[in-house]
């Protein structure tokens, strides 16, 4: 594994200074923005319910969703801003619908745990620790059985491994990765907690990415704060599954910066050190510095991108401020359909 | 027409539906292989192949999920439980995932997936084997429920469950499978969801129900005729979810006397909001209050002589009729 | 007494048991370290220790089943759920385990095991965070289910679930945490399940709820009072299952007038039964149909606009007792 | 592994003269008659409901269940009459209860799947797959809880592996354990099929006490059929069990010789041949055979025993007939308390 880490890593190396890289970076950074943003309007009393940011988790979507192609999809649990940006979902309508308007992505009703955007391949926003797993392996296998080479990714934490529906689908995955229709990437978010549980308090193994195993599907780790190292990986196993129809795990080690939700203050399961030793690896400056260091990526071009994602955010909270709320009758529609 | 064993016009619906369009899948525990508990799939792994007639682990939750997942992108799947009891280890994909995508993703899915399988008491499998689950699944918004009481609903309205695009509950009586019936040869017969009907006519008292308790109720309703000269109006919901009552209302408008009949335990039962309906609906034209007619509130015994005396009886439909007549 | 919060008196009912008892623990995500989402339980694990205050994983199935196999052996467990919502993926351990083992045991082992935590809606938890499950669990025998409505009762009827020898699933309203009300002291204060309790006179209208919603109506009934001169008697029910409604007929037969509040979606929902019921019972008593007030049957729409639309209001449960008197 | 289980059938078998070697052969073969006739009782319509007998495995129940003491506690599911029997439930009020009268070992109420008999530790007799694992879990933690050093021993199918609340009671079980507080032995009846599908349709990785590793429980397989390989893994296991409060797991490899269930006729999964080839290990042979050899077990000792278990199965029997029905107030008893 580790001997693969290193050749991909060179593989990516080479194509360091592409130009999608600082498309990741500008990315990366529109999503910290925009996080903070809702952070802020959640105080604000602008955003309602939970909510749950990925504020130091950035690397792990974008290594993998820079490598997908148009038409592979994507599930995830409730932290799925991220996640919806990065497919391509229009910031104004993400922030909209954390608003509660009705021009959010979900036309107001699902908010901050139930983005949606099919059209950009994002089958949600779920908020049962767990429960969408069984639904994406079925997705993928949909996508097998309509002849196509599409795939499938989905996102959970690692908390999410200890529910029986994460069983339950990773076996069915693994049997029908026998048969080549499971084209499934598993993304373990490990933060280290479920909430304020930390993984070895909740995980009888603490290796996750080894759990996996008993469910004959492959798996790895990766540093999931170099982005680098993930969109390795990503390119690699994509392929491995897009061409086999064959279930895949990535364990990717992370750490959520925020607390675990808006109203997780005091957070006594982690010492502000232990927090803020982990922000020196921030997934952000570790792929600017990269930049710098090898392709000439100068403060300037930064302060542009830092400059454009504000705006955008600034433009996102204005859409969503202005948007109308939905009109009464939409309380009614999308119950069943019609 | 052809007279046909509900359980054949189930297995006839999947057959033809599997042959009119190929995202329709089957999935569940020893369908293919072993050729289904009750039969019902018997032969179709052979025909269909493995991909469209799966065998699943033992996992409720994996199969309801994996189907929901399938239903998103497009294909028609329809999950076999062996029976619906074991569909409660499956609850949270059913009640929070397939019954509320289509809401809160804005509307921007459609979830067809039917979860079919026998339910329902009788031949001792006691308290964990024997439950049916209409209110169960009646109470969520988002899904449609149905149980059908004849061969012919049986086919028509799980086509119309297949081709649909909402998540469908359709609740087998286990103890029917072998009851038969005339039904229509046409290809594309359907019954619509949501519409009950009168099966039998009479204007002394209206007997609601569904399922197996409406052959339960017909048979009742026959020896009131004969043996006590009343002729009750017996309408079949078919569907509780969602639920129409409107051919409840203009019977009682004619009998002024009703009495509701359900398997399940009676507190918070299916009975109870079908009975609330009515008197909500045609208060002043009631003579009576709405009798139900359900199980003993207890886990099902094993032994024969209990479970009997736990389950309802003609002769109980029969003496609620009497009761609302005030003919006791 | 002592003025207490309703999650107060939770948190004291719990203390207190564990300090009177050393059967009884408490379990739940993220209770201990983290001190317990709605830090009732805060402070808990350093009195007691890891192995009577134990984090779990999150498994709700494995937090109800090893609770109840924990209360099969002698000890009184009690399962936080984070929230209601997720005992649905616990829903086979409770309702087809907890509920039937006594029975199908033949009465070899009590099951003492206390399932409790937050459920409703209202600060825009959207679908999957905002329902409430009476009549959802109060369907199965062998459960019973409480849900009170003040702070006082929410320590009486604790301590009665953790001193039983049954499942009992507790039902709390989040939007009730921050009430406050006067408690009794005494560490022996018990408030017995089945009994419910008429918590306003009045000679017009009878109002039956439970929970949040018996606030809502006794904050109706004031106004109704004060703007309209009709006076409601108010009756809290408390308990789901046992259910007692003795209390709600004595009213009806005095006021020959009814009205049912509930939060979840109507259909097949709590106030089903209990229109039904007291139809049965006092049917002749009753002057108009017993009108039901409940949330609107769709998924809880995160918007908040549209949530307040989806959730019962005090208005509405005026209109209801204004629209039993036939006076709208 | 393989050593250990070499070392643990030598320890065995310097022990195998030992009487109780003689007592567990009478219980196997009790029990095997005992079956025999719940299937006739059943096609006579005496025994209602579902019907799965123990034939083929008896070695599984008796090598573990005749190494625990007084005290130690034992779930299963619904292929339960072995277990009752074997911890010394009165086969009459075993067979009373599969003929659903008042004398049954369940009062009749719970019928086959539903045996319970606490006085001789026996807390049931489960019919929802997997669903007694989590029950376990926690009466062992109970049991722990409690400051004594009774076990518990939890016995399940291979198909029951694949279902959700399998998974939460590992983890929770392997998390206890870290802490001394999960004292219970797993026991994987892995014989080959979950009703008409195999090992290999069901579960992804076949090798299913690997299976469990993925929670931190070390587990290792034995032949089923040998009740000498089971009973020295038992003694072992147990041992360090109820000293540590760890859990173990164990995958017993066997095979059932008749149906599923009595409802299982055609039994299309599996050949004629594939049953005969496997009846070739018939652990009761297996065991007379051993005593036969060592310790000069004659045919008249064994015709004994047989004579013996037909008397005293035709004695449940004449109980079980004779006994009456429930009256008609025990429907409304045990629902809940008082
Ligand atoms: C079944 C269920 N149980 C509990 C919760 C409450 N809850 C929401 S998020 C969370 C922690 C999840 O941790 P993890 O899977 O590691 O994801 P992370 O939040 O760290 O990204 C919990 C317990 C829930 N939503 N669903
Ligand atoms: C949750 C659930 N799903 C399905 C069933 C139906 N069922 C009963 S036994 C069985 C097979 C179990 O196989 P295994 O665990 O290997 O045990 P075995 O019968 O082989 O001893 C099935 C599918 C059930 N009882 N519970
Ligand atoms: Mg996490
Ligand atoms: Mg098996």
């Amino acid at each position: 594994m580790a001997k693969q880490e290193t050749e991909s890593a060179a593989a990516v190396i080479d194509a360091v200074c592409a130009p999608d890289w600082t498309e990741i970076l500008r990315q990366m950074i529109l999503v910290r923005r925009f996080e903070e943003a809702t952070e802020r309007e959640f105080r604000r009393g602008k955003i309602g319910g939970y909510l749950h940011v990925y504020i130091g988790q950035e690397a792990v979507a974008s290594g993998i969703i820079s490598a997908l192609r148009k038409g592979d999809i994507l599930f995830t649990g409730y932290r799925d801003h991220a996640h919806a940006l990065m497919l391509g979902s229009d910031p104004g309508r993400v922030m909209a619908e954390l608003f509660g308007k009705s021009t959010g992505i979900s036309k107001g009703k699902g908010g901050s745990m139930h983005l949606f955007d099919v059209e950009h391949g994002f089958y949600g926003g779920y908020g049962i620790v767990g429960g969408h797993l069984t639904l994406a392996t079925g997705a993928a296998y949909a996508l097998r059985y309509q002849g196509t080479d599409r795939i499938t990714v989905c996102y959970f934490g690692d908390g999410a491994m200890n529910i029986g529906p994460f069983h339950e689908a990773m076996n069915m995955a693994g049997l029908w990765g026998h048969e080549g229709m499971a084209p499934i990437i598993f993304i373990i978010e490990n933060n280290g907690y479920a909430m304020g549980t930390s993984v070895e308090r909740h995980s009888a193994l603490t290796d996750l990415a080894a759990r996996v195993r008993a469910y004959d599907i492959p798996s790895e780790k990766v540093d999931g704060q170099d982005v680098f190292a993930v969109r390795g990986v990503a390119e690699r196993v994509i392929r491995q599954v897009r061409e086999n129809g064959t279930p895949y795990c990535i364990e990717a080690v992370t750490y959520r910066f925020s607390g675990h939700g808006a109203a997780d203050i005091l957070q006594p399961y982690r010492s502000k050190e232990e927090v803020e030793q982990h922000k020196h690896r921030d997934p952000i400056v570790i792929l600017r510095n990269r930049l710098s260091e090898l392709c000439g990526l100068k403060d300037d071009d930064v302060k542009r991108m830092e400059d454009a994602a504000a705006e955008e955010v600034a433009r996102a909270l204005k859409f969503a401020e202005e948007s109308p709320q939905p009109e009464a009758d939409e309380l009614y529609r999308d119950v069943v359909a019609e | 027409m052809s007279e046909k064993s509900y359980r054949d016009a189930i297995r006839d619906a999947m057959i033809e539906e599997m042959d009119r369009d190929a995202n329709v899948l089957i999935m569940g525990e020893d369908i293919g292989v072993y050729e289904g508990t009750f039969r019902i799939t018997a032969g179709m792994l052979k025909k269909y192949g493995p991909k469209r007639v799966i065998d699943t682990p033992i996992a409720e939750a994996g199969m309801a999920g994996t189907a929901v997942g399938m239903a998103m992108l497009g294909l028609r799947p329809i999950v076999e439980m062996m029976t619906m009891n074991f569909a409660i280890v499956a609850a949270d994909q059913i009640l929070n995932h397939a019954a509320k995508i289509r809401y809160f993703s804005g509307g921007q899915v459609d979830v067809p997936v039917v979860i079919r399988g026998p339910q329902g008491a009788g031949v001792q499998l006691s308290a964990q084997h024997s439950q049916t689950f209409e209110s169960f699944y009646g109470h969520f918004p988002g899904l449609k429920v149905v149980a059908p009481a004849t061969p012919a609903d049986a086919k028509g309205m799980l086509k119309t469950a297949i081709r649909g695009r909402d998540p469908v509950i359709f609740l087998e009586s286990a103890a029917l499978y072998g009851m038969k019936g005339e039904v229509p040869d046409d290809a594309d017969f359907t019954v619509p969801f949501g519409e009950s009907r009168v099966v039998r006519e009479g204007g002394d008292v209206t007997v609601v129900s569904y399922s197996r308790m409406m052959q339960l109720s017909l048979s009742a309703a026959q020896r009131l005729s004969k043996d006590e000269n009343i002729e009750c109006e017996v309408v079949d919901l078919r569907t509780l979810r969602p639920l129409d009552l409107e051919p409840a209302y203009t019977s009682v408008t004619k009998t002024h006397r009703c009495v509701v009949v359900q398997e399940q335990w009676k507190p918070f039962g299916a009975a109870a909001e079908i009975a609330a309906s009515i008197t909500e609906n045609v208060f002043d034209e009631l003579d009576a209050p709405v009798e139900r007619v359900t199980g003993e509130d207890v886990p099902m015994p094993y032994a024969r002589n209990l479970e009997l005396l736990a389950t309802p009886h003609e002769e109980q439909v029969m003496n609620a009729v009497k009761r609302v007549m005030y003919r006791e």
